[in-house]
């Protein structure tokens, strides 16, 4: 009994300085990860994942506060490669919003009276032109977040989903074998 | 000297953990995803098992003894889990990308039966201190084997067109089914 | 929207495998000339129950029939595991080996071409685990202690167990070749003596030694054909020849000849017809010639120091778990990049 | 003869050459109509300087090269441009891409044009005036020879004439070689002298002995001694830039190098030839032979106007009825076509009519069954079955460690292919996803770049608005002080915080104008204008186009 | 606590996150032991009991632990708890105890206990936390027996062999023999065996969500997958 | 430094504050169970023993009555075991032997005989095998009576010629195609015969003190 005390005294005193130091001298501080995540997410910037931007929702990733699947731009493709990086299971789409097939904001020059309100909501600058000029938008920058349609007074801001033509075309996946029962 | 090499053949082929033992097999199921996280779970667990294998011999004989035996299951699960909770700190300082995958499964190492079982088989079958070494090594070699073979299975299985009830885990079993199935052919060989 | 090329060489999954079929007749003839009809019997029930296995499995996983039913992949695999277990065996032992085989083997994976491990292989492994009795009573070649059994009473030991009154079972039938030089071996008996033994023959057991020749003819059309490369077979009955040269050499008493392992058991059904399942085995060159070597070794580890009298099954099905590794490590190197190391 | 080299692989479909090679060259008659693409070239589309309605000349340059990889393109005839829109073009896509619409005067009227003394003339000089004639690769890459042309000042040592035409039914090239053996040799050295090579090789396949004859012929004839004529077996895809490269000089261009670097580079007979008559006669490329073969009354080969109309181009050579669709180029490489009213362009080098009895549908794909084959044959030493595996499977990232990327779809994989895969199309898929994620990528970069920058810029105004505040007690707190000291220092007091007010009067207006234009690099605010300029005029187009004719998808 | 959050609990253990078909934990007993029915139950209630208590000793003490010693002294308790146990078992049970054998002190390695000690004793008031524990506990139970139970009609014909080893000689007529002179197919209660069956039942569990899927779809509209507007 | 050796201790102390309590319990209920466990082992033994010896034909102590019988080839032991003495009223009534047959298909088999002082076996029983399921376990009551056939069989039943497998011309049965386990388990029993015959008196001679408590047999 006295014995048996002893030893297991013994053993976890050892243990507990080993561990009690292991816990200070391998402190680590910061998290690396957070990087990786906002690498894949697709920097659209819209919100609507419910985080001010990529990064914070990267952030809450990491933390583990907020689930994998909620950035449509993404799309499934970022859904996966989020559960691939994480080592955790993919699962579907689980944000209320939709994903929109790809567009670019196109300012009607003609109605534009240059208010520079969309400007400053373009979370990144694709909207130049200076107060009382015209605007316009760098199409090449344009993420496509619809941010800057609320803010415009006179609702001269469309967006142009971006048609398939020959630089943007792909080739489709082959569908093989016949998945009917034809017996 | 063959001796060794027999527990050495015999605990990574004939016996293995995994496939013949039935030891391991949550590691084994949930770190198979990719080849490289099998590796550095692998990895992972031939340190911890060896030195856990080690460090419970040394414990049976030097603290316990014949008349402490009830307290073997305690003082081991006790030593283990500090060995891993250590590796634990290291590898996250270390190297945070294999951290990351390793995810939940670091602390899972000390509910890997096969880190308690093999200390405890060694124990019944009374391995000395090399033997007892060996034992653990080849134990955790064997499950690394086993446990990359399945990835690479898993992997090339993919873009299989499986039934969708039995994507995933369904298949993954089957699949270590019929490995543990080829397994048996080693049967016999030590005997 | 087609795309390039269209044209293509006129050749068909279905057509491969049937040329494999016909590779197999050759052995198969030997086969019921050395032991009688019953072997016949076992294919029959082997190919039934495959095709309606394969169907219902198609059926269920609401897959086109036709196609499929017609490529003759289950056919082989059903004829390769009719020739790997003893044709006196009791009907229902094939029925279920083969329904397994084809259903849980290759249609729970995704059917043909998905599956890692060779369906044939894994129904004889099942059923000698599940079942060793039966599957070690195997014909007694004509010719061998006279006693030999018309076709109708092999009929109907095969669908009701009951032999010709006054036979047992250890009359008409035998351990396999290296069953017996196994179990006499254990007994201390030396090759020499063991061999003098009637059940053997100029090469191994006797009518099995040819039967193999004959499935070796057969390989050699498949590979004049292209069917099949060259590395498997040869690695393996290279490596096979090497390991049991070398234990001979060392000790003729307890260790049989290479020829000896070469014509008795699986080796040369599963050097040309099994290893070289194309879906099971590695794509690379250098993949098959790890590949065939490994199985070689493994085949008579177990032949010789193991558990079962016979180790092709288990060595086949062991390397199918490295096959995809295998593949991944063994890349070639793309044009361009062969001087570079990659 | 010196040794050749083999590269693995290659396959030997059986080559249907005879049919269209035993009629000479014929010249096209003058189409309807010409619908002249303003994208026939590797690179950036040509921009359109002509207008609607206005007359053009023979040779005239109709759409000028934009940015460094582009090309000239031309008018072929003379006329009057009746359109500049959306129309159907040769490819994949059987998308409408912008073309210029010509409808011939008839008289075929040559703008002034004369060639220069290219010994005379300097190599940029030479380069920038094929740039000028529109040349382009005619050996289906339409690469811009120019580009091609410029060694990067690595010693060159070999030029190889690429005459293989290893692909089944094109003959354009061989009966080339047979009428035009001089000019294709003056082209190749003058290509020589523009790469300062050390010798030109010129490879043939040995089913083509008339053109090789003709060939040595003329270079025994012209005497050019580092200049040889090389015969090699007939097997496809021999003439595969890399693999004639690897067969004629035993040199692998490794995918992603430029032949350039390893001191080789490649081009077509027809390339040269066409070369040779922009830069000696200054004549541009405003036409080229073209097989038309298969399911037609008599196969053969026309030189014909680029712009011409396929349906046109087909009558020449009798349509038979039951074609069905037509393929541009070879039928392991080529393009299919959904409809005849597409035009000829520099890629087309061959248009076989066919009907269901000529090329079959493909039968219904089976599973890949590993059988190799395919590896066997293939020219890049890739494992197509692991690629096929990964394409099928969306497992982008492991193709390309499988070098997806080497693949230089020729199609012998899937010519072979017992289970009948469209293993091609699968690598073409699974090439443009990649193409498309990779691009997806820079954008995402670009974004969260300029995102970060704009999150550094408000952060910037924030505090500089904030030191203001700062800087607006104290002054408040320096005012009270004065004012204590008395109303002597009153006025100037009053003074000062004007003064205050006019700096911060200033600073605002140095700070609100601006906005985030200081973000914007100078080529950026470049860019601005002439992307806007450019879209308005592509959505004007679109809307026309949208308009008149639905592009039919197959 | 309410009723209601009694029911998620057990509905959890049970089958939503069923260690045994879907957390994949706790898999080695689950298929080293349910070679029988008997085993499989006894091992299952065994387990059950260890989870239940060591939940609950380990929620009222988790404040208490530093966090580098959390998980030592976590299975600590959780040994503890199962030597104790495995004693009670070799004095009044000595039989199973010799069948269960190296696997009672697993019962201390059993992923699904420390997992659920970290997940959720770690976080909520003990009652919850024991029961969360016997519920896990119950689900693993519930796979082991029906596991358990099939391998045996199919491996040995029978049912409750060995039930005589748990309840005394007196049981010994319970044993059901299911198929009379059956060969055997032992396959069933080997190794592979536990793997193909268990596959079998998560696949079997899959069909039945994905029913229970379909009905729900097909009540109230479907909703998109996400990336089909993507991929144009 | 100073802050590190003290957090380091605090872990030291919280840990082994939770191991004394555990050790505690343990202790506890291992000396509460230690008794029971004794007994419930010798209980399984006495109810092996029971099976080959019938309860009623002894009365003695047959735990303590022990002899320890150095290794030998014959009963194919490395490693010294023990005998017990089953006797009924001081007269010797059987010796109950553990053996092991070396030469079973895969490994050894261990058994357990009582042979009856006139060299007549009363029961021989396997505890322990490694044959193959479905082939070589009929040597296992559970699997099939094949053992009883050695119930009253002795060396003048059977001449040890006999003592072999039909198969090989001697008198037990055996399943066709598994007659390597039970050659293994009828030489041993033999051989153990031929012991027995050897060392009869030293086994059923009075036990002066009881050589030890200590159990053999097969306990985990
Ligand atoms: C994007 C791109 C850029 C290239 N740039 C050059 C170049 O600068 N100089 C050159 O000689 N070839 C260049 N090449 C041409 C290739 O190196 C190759 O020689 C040419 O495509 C002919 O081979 P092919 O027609 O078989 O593809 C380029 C090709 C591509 C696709
Ligand atoms: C598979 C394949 C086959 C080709 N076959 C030919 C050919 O037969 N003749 C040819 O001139 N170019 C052929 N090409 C194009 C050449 O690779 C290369 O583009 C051309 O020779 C370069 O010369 P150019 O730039 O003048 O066209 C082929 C390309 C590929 C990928
Ligand atoms: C997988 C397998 C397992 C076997 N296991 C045993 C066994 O446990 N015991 C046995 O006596 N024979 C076993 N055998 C049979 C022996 O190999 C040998 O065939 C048999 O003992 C010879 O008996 P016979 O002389 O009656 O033919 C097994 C055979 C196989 C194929
Ligand atoms: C040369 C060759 C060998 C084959 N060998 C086997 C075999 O050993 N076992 C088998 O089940 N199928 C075999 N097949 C048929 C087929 O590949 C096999 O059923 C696939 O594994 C089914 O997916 C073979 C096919 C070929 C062409
Ligand atoms: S939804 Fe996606 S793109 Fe939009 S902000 Fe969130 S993460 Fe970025
Ligand atoms: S222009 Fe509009 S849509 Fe485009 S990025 Fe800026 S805010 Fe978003
Ligand atoms: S040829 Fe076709 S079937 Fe054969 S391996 Fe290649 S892709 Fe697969
Ligand atoms: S298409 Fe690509 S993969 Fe196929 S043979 Fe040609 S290069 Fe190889
Ligand atoms: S590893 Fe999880 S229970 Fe054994």
């Amino acid at each position: 009994m006295i014995s048996a005390l002893w030893v297991m005294i013994a053993l976890s005193v050892i243990l507990g300085i080993v561990l009690g130091y292991a816990a200070i001298r391998f402190k680590i501080e910061g998290n690396p990860l957070v990087e990786k995540i906002d690498a894949v997410l697709p920097q659209t910037q819209c919100g609507q994942c419910g985080h001010p931007g990529c990064k914070p929702y990267a952030e809450a990733i990491a933390k583990g506060e907020s689930d994998i699947n909620l950035c449509p731009p993404g799309g499934d493709e970022g859904i996966h490669k989020l559960a691939d990086l994480l080592g955790v299971e993919y699962k579907p789409f689980g944000g209320d919003a939709k994903p929109k097939a790809k567009a670019v904001a196109f300012i009607d020059e003609q109605t534009c009276i240059g208010c520079t309100l969309c400007i400053q909501a373009c979370p990144v600058d694709a909207i130049v032109g200076a107060a009382k000029q015209m605007h316009t938008i760098i199409a090449s920058e344009c993420t496509g977040c619809e941010l800057c349609l609320p803010p415009c007074p006179v609702d001269c801001i469309s967006m142009d989903t971006i048609a398939e033509n020959i630089n943007n075309w792909k080739w489709q996946h082959p569908v093989i074998i016949p998945v009917r029962a034809v017996a | 000297m063959t001796n060794y090499l027999l527990i050495i053949i015999g605990t990574v082929f004939v016996n293995n953990i995994v496939m013949v033992k039935i030891l391991g097999l949550c590691p084994f199921m949930g770190v198979s995803r990719k080849l490289e996280t099998s590796l550095g779970m692998g990895a992972a667990t031939t340190f911890v098992l060896t030195l856990s294998s080690g460090a419970s011999y040394l414990i049976s004989h030097y603290l316990l003894g014949p008349d402490l035996a009830y307290l073997t299951t305690l003082s081991f699960i006790v030593a283990i889990a500090g060995i891993v909770q250590f590796t634990e700190m290291v590898i996250k300082k270390t190297s945070p990308d294999l951290y990351q995958v390793l995810g939940i499964y670091l602390p899972l190492i000390t509910t890997n039966c096969a880190v308690l079982g093999i200390p405890l088989l060694n124990v019944q079958a009374n391995h000395n201190f090399i033997e007892s070494l060996l034992f653990g090594f080849g134990g955790a070699v064997g499950f690394t084997m086993a446990m990359v073979l399945f990835a690479g299975i898993r992997e090339r299985m993919e873009g299989a067109d499986t039934p969708a009830i039995f994507k995933g885990a369904a298949i993954a079993m089957i699949t270590a089914g019929l490995m543990s199935l080829a397994f048996m052919g080693f049967a016999g060989l030590v005997k | 929207m087609f795309s390039s090329p269209f044209i293509s060489q006129p050749s068909s999954v279905s057509q491969i495998m049937l040329r494999v079929l016909l590779a197999l007749i050759p052995g198969i003839a030997f086969y019921v000339w050395y032991f009688g009809p019953a072997i016949l019997v076992s294919l029959t029930l082997a190919s039934i129950t495959a095709l309606v296995t394969e169907a219902l499995m198609l059926k269920l996983r609401n897959r086109a029939i036709k196609p499929f039913i017609s490529d003759n992949t289950a056919l082989l695999t059903a004829w390769l595991l009719a020739l790997s277990i003893p044709p006196l065996a009791p009907w229902w032992l094939i029925v279920v080996g083969t329904a397994f085989a084809i259903a849980v083997s290759k249609h729970l994976y995704g059917g043909l071409g998905s599956n890692p491990f060779n369906p044939a292989m894994i129904g004889y492994a099942v059923l000698i685990i599940s079942f060793p009795a039966p599957m070690t009573h195997w014909i007694t070649p004509h010719s061998v202690d006279g006693v030999s059994l018309s076709f109708a009473a092999q009929w109907s030991y095969i669908f009701s167990g009951v032999l010709p009154s006054g036979l047992t079972l250890d009359a008409v039938t035998m351990a396999t070749p290296l069953d017996t030089l196994k179990t006499q071996l254990h007994l201390g008996l030396s090759v020499s003596e063991i061999r003098d033994m009637p059940i053997y023959g100029r090469l191994a057991g006797h009518g099995s030694e040819m039967v193999a020749l004959g499935f070796a003819i057969g390989g050699m059309y498949l590979l004049f054909t292209r069917i099949i490369s060259w590395h498997l077979p040869l690695v393996y009955l290279g490596t096979l020849f090497a390991v049991a040269g070398l234990f001979h050499v060392f000790d003729p008493t307890h260790y049989v000849t290479p020829l000896f392992h070469w014509f008795s058991g699986a080796a040369m059904i599963g050097a040309f017809f099994i290893l070289t399942d194309p879906v099971t085995s590695p794509t690379t060159a250098k993949g098959k010639i790890i590949f065939a070597a490994g199985a070689a070794l493994l085949t008579y580890l177990i032949r010789v120091f193991g558990g079962f009298p016979d180790g092709m099954a288990f060595a086949t099905l062991l390397m199918n778990i490295c096959v995809p590794l295998i593949d991944i490590y063994t890349q070639p190197k793309v044009f361009g990049k062969k001087g570079a190391g990659k | 003869m010196r040794a050749l080299h083999t590269f693995h692989g290659g396959v030997h479909p059986s080559t249907h050459k005879a049919e269209s090679t035993r009629t000479p060259i014929r010249q096209a008659r003058l189409p309807s109509q010409l619908i002249i693409p303003l994208w026939q070239h590797v690179g950036n589309r040509s921009v359109p300087i002509v207008q609607v309605g206005e007359r053009v000349l023979k040779g005239q340059k109709i759409g000028r090269p934009e940015g460094k990889l582009s090309s000239a393109v031309h008018a072929s005839t003379s006329g009057t441009v009746s359109a500049i829109d959306m129309q159907l073009v040769a490819h994949h896509s059987g998308l409408p891409d912008l073309c210029v619409t010509l409808i011939p005067d008839g008289q075929d009227e040559w703008i002034t044009h004369a060639g220069v003394d290219v010994t005379q003339t300097s190599h940029a000089e030479l380069r920038h005036l094929l740039r000028k004639a529109g040349v382009v690769g005619l050996g289906g890459a339409v690469f811009p020879s120019d580009l091609k042309t410029d060694a990067h000042r690595r010693q060159m040592k070999t030029l190889v004439i690429n005459g293989a035409e290893c692909e089944p039914y094109i003959t354009c090239d061989d009966l080339l070689m047979r009428e035009r053996a001089q000019d294709i040799l003056r082209g190749a050295e003058l290509l020589r002298e523009l790469l300062q090579a050390e010798e030109v090789l010129i490879g043939i396949e040995d089913n083509k002995p008339e053109a090789i004859a003709a060939m040595q012929l003329a270079v025994t004839q012209a005497g050019y001694r580092n200049m040889e004529v090389l015969c090699i077996p007939t097997l496809y895809p021999s003439g595969g830039a890399k693999q004639l490269i690897r067969i004629l000089t035993g040199i692998e261009v490794p995918a992603g190098v430029r032949s350039t670097e390893m001191g080789v580079q490649c081009f077509n007979v027809a390339t040269a030839y066409s070369a040779w008559r922009a830069l000696a006669h200054g004549e541009p490329v405003l036409s080229r032979i073209i097989t038309v073969t298969g399911n037609v009354c008599e196969a053969q080969n026309f030189e014909v106007l680029i712009g011409t109309p396929l349906d046109e181009l087909i009558a020449l050579a009798g349509k038979q009825a039951d074609t069905n669709r037509y393929i541009m180029g070879g039928p392991m490489m080529g393009i299919d076509l959904p409809s005849g009213t597409v035009s000829v362009t520099k890629a087309t080098n061959c248009i076989i009519a066919s009907s269901p009895k000529l090329f079959p549908p493909p039968a219904p794909a089976m599973p890949c069954i590993r059988c190799i084959r395919c590896a066997d044959v293939c020219p890049a030493d890739l494992q197509p079955q692991d690629l096929y595996w990964f394409a099928k499977s969306n497992n982008f990232g492991k193709a390309q460690e499988f070098n997806l990327a080497d693949c230089i779809e020729c199609g012998a994989c899937a010519y072979v292919c017992p289970s009948n895969i469209p293993l091609v199309q699968y690598y073409r898929y699974a090439k443009s996803e990649i193409h498309e994620r990779s691009v997806e990528k820079l954008a995402a970069d670009k974004a969260r770049e300029r995102h970060e920058y704009r999150q550094f810029r408000i952060e910037r105004e924030k505090t500089e608005k904030a030191e203001r505040l700062a800087q607006k007690e104290r002054d408040a707190a320096a005012a009270k002080a004065s004012f204590e000291a008395g109303l002597a220092a009153a006025e100037n007091a009053q003074q000062q915080s004007i003064n205050e007010a006019i700096e911060r009067a200033k600073v605002q207006a140095a700070t609100t104008h601006a906005l985030n234009t200081e973000a914007l690099t100078q080529e950026q605010l470049a860019k601005i204008a002439e992307v806007d300029a450019r879209r308005a005029k592509m959505r004007k187009l679109a809307a026309t186009a949208g308009a008149d004719d639905e592009p039919p998808k197959s | 606590m309410k009723l209601t959050e009694i029911k998620a609990i057990f509905h959890n253990g049970l089958w939503k996150q069923n260690p045994g078909l879907v957390q994949l934990l706790g898999l080695c007993p689950l298929l080293a032991i349910s070679n029988s029915a008997v085993n499989a139950i006894s091992l299952g209630l065994a387990t059950t009991l260890v989870m239940t208590l060591s939940s609950g000793a380990i929620a009222p003490i988790r404040s208490y632990v530093p966090n580098e010693i959390r998980i030592p002294v976590f299975v600590l308790i959780i040994a503890v708890l199962v030597t104790v146990v495995q004693y009670l078992m070799n004095a009044y049970m000595y039989g199973l105890f010799v069948v269960l054998g190296i696997f009672i002190p697993l019962i201390v390695t059993n992923c699904i206990v420390l997992a659920r000690a970290e997940s959720f004793a770690s976080k909520n008031p003990p009652l919850a936390s024991a029961l969360d524990g016997m519920a896990m506990g119950l689900g693993l139970t519930t796979v082991l027996t029906v596991l358990g139970g099939v391998r045996e009609i199919i491996g040995k014909g029978t049912l409750f062999s060995g039930i005589d080893l748990a309840l005394g000689e007196s049981t010994k007529s319970w044993v059901i023999h299911v198929i009379p002179d059956y060969h055997g197919f032992l396959l069933a209660i080997l190794p592979p065996g536990a793997f193909i069956g268990l596959g079998l039942l998560i696949a079997g569990k899959n069909w039945l969500n994905l029913r229970a899927e379909a009905k729900t779809r097909n009540n109230q509209s479907s909703t998109p997958i996400v990336g089909e507007a993507v991929q144009g | 430094m100073k802050r590190i050796a003290r957090s380091t201790l605090q872990t030291a102390i919280n840990l082994a504050f939770f191991a004394v309590i555990g050790t505690a319990i343990l202790a506890a209920t291992f000396s509460l169970t230690h008794d029971a466990i004794e007994s419930t082992i010798e209980a399984e033994k006495l109810k092996l023993i029971s099976q080959i010896v019938p309860p009623n034909q002894y009365d003695n102590d047959i735990l303590r009555d022990v002899k320890n019988l150095p290794a030998d080839a014959l009963l194919g032991t490395s490693a010294p075991t023990i005998a017990y003495i089953a006797r009924l009223k001081e007269q010797p009534a059987a010796a109950i032997i553990e053996v092991v047959a070396r030469e079973g298909y895969s490994g050894n088999i261990r058994l357990i005989l009582a042979i009856r002082p006139n060299g007549e076996l009363s029961g021989v029983r396997v505890l322990a095998h490694k044959e193959t399921p479905g082939l070589g376990d009929y040597i296992d009551i559970g699997k099939s009576d094949w053992i009883k056939g050695f119930d009253g069989k002795s060396r003048i039943t059977w001449g040890d010629a006999q003592w072999k497998v039909k198969k090989d011309g001697g008198q037990f049965d055996s399943m066709a195609g598994a007659t390597i386990t039970p050659r293994a388990v009828v030489k041993e029993v033999s051989q153990t015969l031929q012991y027995f015959a050897l060392h009869r008196d030293e086994l059923f001679a009075p036990t002066t003190v009881s050589a030890s408590t200590h159990v053999t047999g097969d306990s985990k």
